[in-house]
């Protein structure tokens, strides 16, 4: 099953191509009661230990694919299913150091059946969780 | 099978009732599980929060779905899908790709067993009015419902009045356009005497909401009903909603067709959900008798 | 999933025999981190709205199979497992009321690989639950 | 694949600790997947809590089982099993009995891919002394274990000390039978130097332990380790346990093979586990330097 919590404690590590660590990952469920298409997802912020993360940096895997988070909104076709996580993939020169690491996110999402000046009502709250990276 | 050609009023559960649960501590298994163990059959799924891989299932999970709908003997009534008519920012869908994404919904649906779809129109006020092109949308899919047998129903919900404009225009497209395939899923949040506060939430929003009265007239529309619930109480009197009053009604004018439990009270305790469930169905057998 | 609760909110019912009410099932799980064979539990006392059921009227379902109470000990090779429910179903005329019922019950079970002092110490605890009968 | 032959300390961890978790909020997949995220491989299962329908699991379960194995990249290391000796009231389980129901449960170890069972004996005394008969259970077993390639171990846990009667009669007897199907499996609380209190204990049972250094010379004989732990703190030092120590000494002798974290703390509080075993890894990589 998921964790209760948004950022998931499984996919928080660090990234390496060729045995150097190139950025880290952190896994977050969609909490929310079904799932959403990539374009109606508006990524808020995201900080690790205070240090926030540049928009460009990031990326969002979806279904196995990334897409840069500029990005998301063009996607209407690939769906985020209720069930999987999306994962948070960022660009970090020699990734996170071992040990214990706060993170901070938010994000929201459209929801068409609520009147357009609650479009993005949802997920407004910033999620926060202190995870390990091993 | 068409629920409103089964007789009299029959019990089921949506299971977005579930949603604090769901993918925490309930897989699907576990919530038909507790639906059987209700008595009651009827079933609503939300499609992308149900179906893995939506909106293209695999045939592996399609052939797993319908075992599992066996073994608990369940009756997949309805099927709940949105048109997300912001699905991209800045524009709004256009009339072809609405009805595109309802047809591939209509033929997912009816691939699973469903006769009913709640069919969440985007809106486009504080009132709740639907798109401008609503009529457009459903007559461009109504042939694709014919053809795989359902019903398209919007849902009216609170702070929509069953006496209002909205409903009229439902009504009258039914009846200009004699369709079989399109009609009303009533919530029975229009009806919510007193406002539930949302925890969190500092004073109650103050709501307008429908005498259960009104719901007499648009029965003959009515395919299927969200039986909402916040909380049912140790004597089985739902604290928000009249249930009897509802139910006497709806017995009294011999309509036909589910009730599908919509838990929207407490959600993060784990077995709450499932706790008042059996609550509100021991309050609904009394009414209706099973 | 299981309840967290060792009492199960799934399967509290009536049972009935040719639509007449002969008695009802509740089901438990087993708060430990192992299954046992059936010849390791020591069942206690089971009670409904503070009434005690004789132990001749309660049989125990393990694996679709029900043993009457007092032959437990008997079945060395019969397994319940950790993640399924074993079901106490009870003869009761006319089965229990709709509503609400407060049931109490505890059991224990050997562990051999405690000193035979402690053999049965786990699962003391008595468990109570109020369900409906739907 | 023998650990013992693996190279070097290797980490893993045993599904006992998620049993506040396991059936509630997590499944047997959900466990590889965390074990898989702990960059580690070695896994521990506890045979009548983690294969359904057990003993006689159904082929396609455990084909299932081969699949999940091969998906997370995990290594089966240890099969927990018991012998209940007293498994039927008023009367110990005879030699042969024993020796049938070990035989069991080798097969079914070696059918999962296993290579060192936890062989959990029965005990008569407050000091964990096991049955009269262990000697000659053991032997009827080993040939069997040395057919299917398996190690059987006693676990060592306290009160019992490393220094002690007990463990110097198993090591007596691998040293008469020369047998490499029986070792030992060293639970590394019985190196806790601070009591652990349970919640609800109202004090400290003062326990005795072992010193670091009593594990020198059982080394040879250890076929795998329980790497009991209760608490990791901020800083990712073990409370009760010196992790430190107890691994520089294992390099140090040049021990081969697994750590199979054992989570002892508290459980009822979901994803506490799997943050303790983190931080249990940190601590293990800083020491072992992977
Ligand atoms: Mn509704
Ligand atoms: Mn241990």
């Amino acid at each position: 099953m998921l964790d209760r919590e948004v950022i998931q404690s499984r996919g928080f590590r660090n990234v390496a191509v060729n045995g150097q660590a190139v950025g880290f990952e952190v896994a977050v469920r969609l909490p929310y009661y079904r799932g959403i298409w990539l374009s109606q997802l508006r990524p808020g912020h995201l900080s690790v230990d205070g240090e926030e993360i540049r928009e460009a940096d990031i990326s969002w895997i979806v279904n196995g694919t990334a897409y840069p988070q500029k990005d998301v909104t063009k996607h209407g076709d690939v769906h985020w299913f209720l069930l999987d996580t999306a994962v948070l993939s960022v660009k970090k020169k020699g990734g996170l150091a071992q040990g214990l690491h706060d993170v901070a996110l938010d994000f929201t999402w459209s929801a068409s059946y609520m009147p357009p000046s609650m479009d993005t009502g949802f997920g407004t709250r910033p999620q926060k969780r202190r995870l390990a990276i091993v | 099978m068409d629920p409103k050609k089964t007789r009299g009023i029959r019990r089921g559960v949506s299971l977005y009732s579930y949603s604090g649960e769901y993918g925490v501590t309930m897989a699907l298994e576990d919530m038909f599980k507790d639906i059987r163990d209700l008595g009651c059959d009827g079933l609503e799924i939300l499609a992308n929060a149900h179906v893995p891989g939506y909106p293209k299932p695999t045939g592996a999970w399609v052939a797993e779905w319908h075992r599992l709908i066996r073994k608990y003997g369940l009756r997949p009534v309805e099927y709940g899908h949105w048109i997300d008519s912001r699905r991209y920012p800045g524009r709004e869908l256009t009339t072809e790709e609405s009805v595109a994404g309802l047809i591939v919904d209509i033929k997912l649906a009816a691939k699973l067993g469903f006769t009913v779809m709640r069919t969440k129109m985007g809106v486009i006020s504080d009132d709740l009015d639907p798109v401008a092109n609503w009529r457009e949308i459903i007559k461009g899919a109504l042939p694709t419902a014919k053809r795989y047998g359902v019903v398209m129903c919007p849902e009216i919900h609170n702070p929509t009045l069953l006496d209002s404009r909205m409903v009229r225009e439902y009504v009258d497209f039914i009846r200009e356009t004699k369709t079989k395939h399109f009609a009303l899923n009533i919530d029975f949040g229009v009806m919510m005497h007193r406002t539930w506060r949302f925890p969190g939430m500092s004073h109650d929003v103050v709501m307008k909401y429908s005498p259960v009265s009104d719901l007499k007239p648009l029965l003959p529309y009515v395919a299927v009903c969200h039986a909402k619930f916040y909380e049912v109480d140790d004597d089985f009197n739902e604290t928000y909603i009249d249930y009897p009053a509802i139910l006497e009604l709806m017995k009294k004018e011999r309509w036909s067709g589910y009730l599908l439990s919509e838990y929207e009270g407490l959600k993060d305790q784990p077995g709450r959900a499932s706790d008042q469930l059996r609550r509100q169905h021991v309050l609904m057998k009394r009414v209706l008798g099973r």
